[in-house]
């Protein structure tokens, strides 16, 4: 075990898979020479040479239309998005080609490749730098969307993906690149499963669904309900897509009651779709509204981001909510 | 960036024709009857369609000597992305006629299990990658393909195909700027047809051509008559043997003219001029190419005529063999689209299968294009 | 009164949208001399000139760029994306550019446009010609998502699109483009406002929300219903962003039941945040689970293509389910 | 195309160039104090950054001229796109700096009430379109404007800027495809600052200079000294003037550096050599130009001085009256989003009233480029 922030175990997971693997390429803006913006790929072209760590052109749709190219032939390609809301220029190539490749042909071409990138907001970052674009992703078949909340699961869910077979989409939560830190196996076979929830905090009286950076955001909330007799149950999904379905069922069985917290724009976000599975199949077990607390269906603010971005107030209103109904 | 096209099958006489060909005999009947098969499948697939017995189908009529002549300068273990008009690649390089059809008829043998439209085939073993409709993705692809070659350094080479139309997509400049700057090992091959459905070409680019735009990538251009089977071969020969010693990647433009409709839905009396039609059908590049063989003593029309009813024999036996095969299990929907089935799509097969029978009816309307 | 069908209605709205206001313009690509690949802009150009009816090169990135340009500059644009599969490489300008630039310019600049779009299976189209993309806009502010299930309503939206001042995406179900017929107010002034449901079957049993072909499918599963004695209320959305919640709302209450019926990809969709709204606003007058029958989670398929689309057989077991729960 | 560079104030001496200069000197005056202002700007800017009164800056140290220089070519009619990089066209076309501080602020007096990050500003008054981060999105929103002027009559202009390292984006291609097809009356405007972050030129792009991309669109393509306001004027002018009578679009490419780092997150010292910063440093365009305005008589050395202080003053004073505006006030989060609010909008911000203060904790990690 070793103390790391979430940006020093995803550097080390991409060092490790690196060394391990021959066939694991990173590409992507400024990740050479500079390591990255964030600094996430320090090191690596410095260890593992010019045509392992690419330094492309600014051209996200390049970046991932090359990384499929790689995929098809036998790579592992790592291509890293400077932040999630430049990704967008690459959708068509995400969409129709990195999601259906192994679909449209049988399986006899497929696209094993984790697409790398910091989103969320709490940077300062205003509209560009500071979406959560989740949903897009989960409501895109062939694709895996996976957001670690700590330092151990970034390391081990990164792994997992890049020895995956199926493209996946990895969303770094900036906000936490630094300020979370924690202990993170040293053992480089250590990875972390897709499709399995970490109950973040057991409690009986209320579910609490969450991921990514606003995992934390929750364990605040969690912790000052506690002080009024509300035990949170809080979940943190770590891949949303496989979907830890049965997970969030079995609490709610128990609880009775939900909140589902994402800093994503609300319409149409991955929250309401966990409602809906609730909604679908434990309906009977509730005995209050599902709540969801989310960012606004607004642009992402510069000036007002701390009033957008969901609080631990805001989540402990509607965990009081819902206890109260 | 020359503006005069690349041309080796002159008009009248073989004399200086005959010095320029680097290929034997039988290399020449290859390409001959490859282009001669090519056009047999178009010509089964089109009434396949007409009769009702297809769904849809994408001729290539004039431009056989493009896609074959250009193919035939790859390896075996050589890459190619193509677009959907280039069957005769897939011909050339061993694709049998009825794994083809398998595609059109969307049944069983098809490799992707008529989970795409016809003539979106996919053919791995002969590395002819998984072709999709939107235009231009798969000129990226085939630079990403390249650039793993050169990180594993295979010595193999990656041929791109795609249309006058494709040039305009953002695949096409991002997939011809990241072979530039990584110096890849592809062809890329821009099979300018003129037409993009009802846009000619001229309302497609206000650049002189097509080639000029290498340029634009630090790559050569090259103009080449796509009509002229042999100078297409040499062109893509010589870009080929530039990319495998490592001197990166080509732009040829193969200039061509689409004889047909754009597909089996498209009606080119609403946008193009007959005259234009008539004066390309005097370039076919079928004949143009027999006529230089008989000239030659290649060969002589009763090979000619035997060859070209063979191929019809066998597109019809094609047609009839892939015909028979029954459609794909519907359980078959839920396999690929993960390596393996996650447990919300088992949900969902397991809630189709408990439901049965009776599906939406039948697609109501036609497909427009 | 005119009967027309679908297409024509459409058609129809831009010839009189075009006569009324010099500054419309339609761009896209094979919308002129060839009158678009469905003919629904068939004569415009004849009519309007090349000037105000242009053939684009193939780039629909080309295609919502210039046309978000021509708005700013006080233009209304409508741009055809040939299909909706083909919308994607022009998402990042829809995303970042046309769906924020009245809110990242303070109401400076503003894009007033109408990317019409026709959308939804059933003409068998395989993976890239069918798809029913809409929760991807749904999940964007500062878009508005329209769709039509009826010739009038194809008219009267169209026309409420283009004399608007924000941008829309107007999905035209293409299956019921010519199998669709209807009556068609001829008055040029006749419009169908935006966020307003229209309720297609009055009933007290079950509430069904669709949009769409969709509706019509809907409409045959709830005769089958009302056979068995169950009375259906059928809300035909319209417009997905602006949503009418009042009218669901209201009708679930009535009801305490409901199915929300769509073509698209199951996971994130809009049936999911339709379930999600009335899982949070009305969960105390549900007496069952809101059932969602949809697309299935898998690329659009070819030859199993009325397999894979909501049958009235799957929306009227979906009916039978919470109507007996 | 040519290869060489348009320049026009030359080394030593100013005979030659005189005889090419069409401006008078009130004119000169202006260029040279809206560059003299340009640099105040940036660097109070900086400053405040550095000492955390604003969020993060982005400089144009180096480029003044290129700035300045092209966009005086343009009438007060004529629309621009800018990028992020380009303070000097809003100070030239008359915004006040306060105006500009007041985005940097994020405060109340702000176009856009602090939605957007500091250096993305609106002028719609100037005809100055919104900026947004991603890269490139400009170029094909200028032709759009073009295109709209052109369907109008308007005979106005557009100017869109960019950097190098946007001609790698896809509405780079297609802004530049749309406007050569369609004649569109625009002026695209490549300040080749030879750095992307920390991606030098020569990893972007292949081709042999930014101007010969023009070829692939069928347009012409100009070089030009980047640090030589007089030949960037010129060259623009030409431009424009070719774009209102009608003639269709430019590629202009201004050769200029990056003097400073790309933001102020960034550390040009992991990736950039020391030596060229300095070789550049040598080449300082407002230098340049004040070398040629003194030997010309057109200023003298207490004048430049008393123009660099008055600089100074007016972004000083400027800071001190932005930074003394409230923020904007929460409900203004729901404000035009669309043009009217919405009802799933209104109850959003109902409810966030109802649940008042305590907000997320502001920003706990710093903006990294
Ligand atoms: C991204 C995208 N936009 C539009 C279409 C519809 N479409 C299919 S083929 C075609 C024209 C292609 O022209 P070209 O590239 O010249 O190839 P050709 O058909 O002539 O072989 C168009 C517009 C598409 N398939 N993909
Ligand atoms: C689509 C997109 N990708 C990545 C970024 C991150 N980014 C911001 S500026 C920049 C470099 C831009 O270089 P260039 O176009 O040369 O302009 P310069 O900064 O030199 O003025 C990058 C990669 C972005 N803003 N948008
Ligand atoms: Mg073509
Ligand atoms: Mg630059």
């Amino acid at each position: 075990m070793s103390t790391m922030t979430v940006l020093q175990a995803l550097n080390a997971a991409l060092h490790e898979e690196m060394a391990r693997d021959r066939n694991v390429v990173c590409l992507g803006e400024d990740i050479g020479k500079n390591g990255g913006v964030f600094r996430t790929t320090d090191g690596l072209q410095a260890k593992f040479g010019e045509d392992r760590v690419l330094d492309t052109p600014l051209a996200e749709s390049g970046i991932i239309g090359t990384a499929i190219g790689m995929a098809m032939y036998g790579l592992r390609p790592v291509p890293e998005i400077q932040f999630s809301d430049f990704i967008f220029p690459a959708f068509d190539q995400i969409v129709s080609e990195m999601a259906k490749l192994r679909y449209r042909s049988g399986g006899e071409f497929t696209c094993p490749m984790v697409v790398r990138t910091p989103y969320g907001g709490g940077i300062r970052g205003g509209h560009y730098h500071s979406q959560s674009p989740e949903a897009y992703f989960v409501h895109t078949p062939g694709l895996q969307v996976v957001v670690p909340a700590t330092p151990a699961d970034a390391k081990g869910l990164l792994k997992t993906c890049i020895r995956g077979q199926d493209p996946v989409i990895f969303l770094e939560p900036k906000r936490i690149y630094r300020t979370v830190k924690g202990e993170v196996p040293d053992d480089p076979e250590f990875t972390v499963p897709l499709g399995v929830a970490r109950i973040a905090r057991a409690g009986s009286h209320v579910t609490l669904v969450s991921w990514g950076a606003m995992v934390h955001t929750c364990l605040e909330a969690a912790e000052e309900a506690a002080k009024q007799g509300i035990e949170v149950e809080l979940l943190d999904l770590r891949s949303l897509l496989p979907l830890d379905q049965d997970t969030i069922l079995d609490s709610v069985k128990r609880t009775g009651r939900c909140v589902v917290a994402m800093e994503a724009t609300r319409t149409c976000g991955v929250a309401s779709e966990i409602s809906a599975i609730i909604a679908e199949e434990a309906i009977e077990y509730l005995e209050a509204p599902i709540v969801r607390v989310t960012g606004f269906d607004t642009p992402f603010p510069y000036t007002l981001e701390h009033v957008y971005m969901p609080s631990p107030k805001r989540v402990l209103s509607a965990i009081e909510k819902v206890a109260k109904f | 960036m020359s503006e005069s096209l690349l041309t080796i099958l002159g008009p009248g006489g073989s004399e200086k024709t005959r010095a320029r060909v680097k290929l034997n005999e039988s290399e020449l009947l290859s390409l001959w009857k490859a282009m001669v098969r090519t056009r047999a499948l178009d010509e089964r697939a089109m009434k396949l369609q007409r009769q009702g017995r297809i769904g849809f189908y994408v001729p290539s009529f004039g431009e056989e000597a493009a896609q074959v002549g250009s193919a035939f300068a790859f390896g075996k273990d050589d890459w190619i992305t193509p677009s959907y008009r280039q069957p005769g690649i897939a011909l050339l390089r061993g694709v049998s006629a009825e794994r083809m059809l398998d595609n059109c008829f969307g049944n069983s043998g098809d490799a992707a299990l008529g989970r795409q439209m016809p003539v979106h085939y996919s053919h791995a073993p002969e590395h002819l990658v998984s072709i999709s409709s939107p235009i231009g993705t798969q000129i990226v692809q085939g630079t990403g393909i390249a650039m793993a070659m050169r990180i594993r350094g295979t010595k193999q080479v990656c041929g791109s195909y795609f249309g006058d139309g494709a040039t305009s997509s953002n695949d096409f400049h991002t997939g011809l700027n990241f072979a530039g700057v990584f110096k890849s090992p592809i062809v890329f091959l821009c099979i300018n047809n003129q037409w993009a459905i009802s846009l000619c070409v001229s309302g497609q680019t206000a650049s002189k051509n097509m080639a000029v735009k290498a340029d634009a990538y630090g790559m050569p251009g090259v103009r080449v008559d796509g009509n002229d089977v042999l100078a297409v071969y040499e062109a893509t020969r010589v870009a080929v043997a530039r990319a495998r010693a490592g001197d990166g990647p080509t732009l040829i433009e193969l200039l061509s003219f689409r004889m047909g409709p754009h597909s089996s839905s498209d009606d080119p009396s609403r946008y193009r001029p007959k005259e234009e039609e008539k004066a390309w059908a005097e370039k076919d590049p079928i004949r143009r190419f027999e006529e230089f063989l008989i000239t030659e003593g290649v060969i002589d029309r009763s090979t000619l005529e035997k060859t070209h009813e063979q191929a019809d024999t066998e597109m019809a036996e094609a047609a009839k063999d892939s015909e028979r095969k029954p459609a794909p299990k519907i359980d078959t929907l839920f396999d690929d689209v993960y390596a393996e089935l996650p447990r919300h799509l088992a949900r969902q097969r397991d809630a189709l299968r408990a439901e049965g029978g009776d599906h939406a009816a039948d697609a109501d309307a036609a497909f427009p294009l």
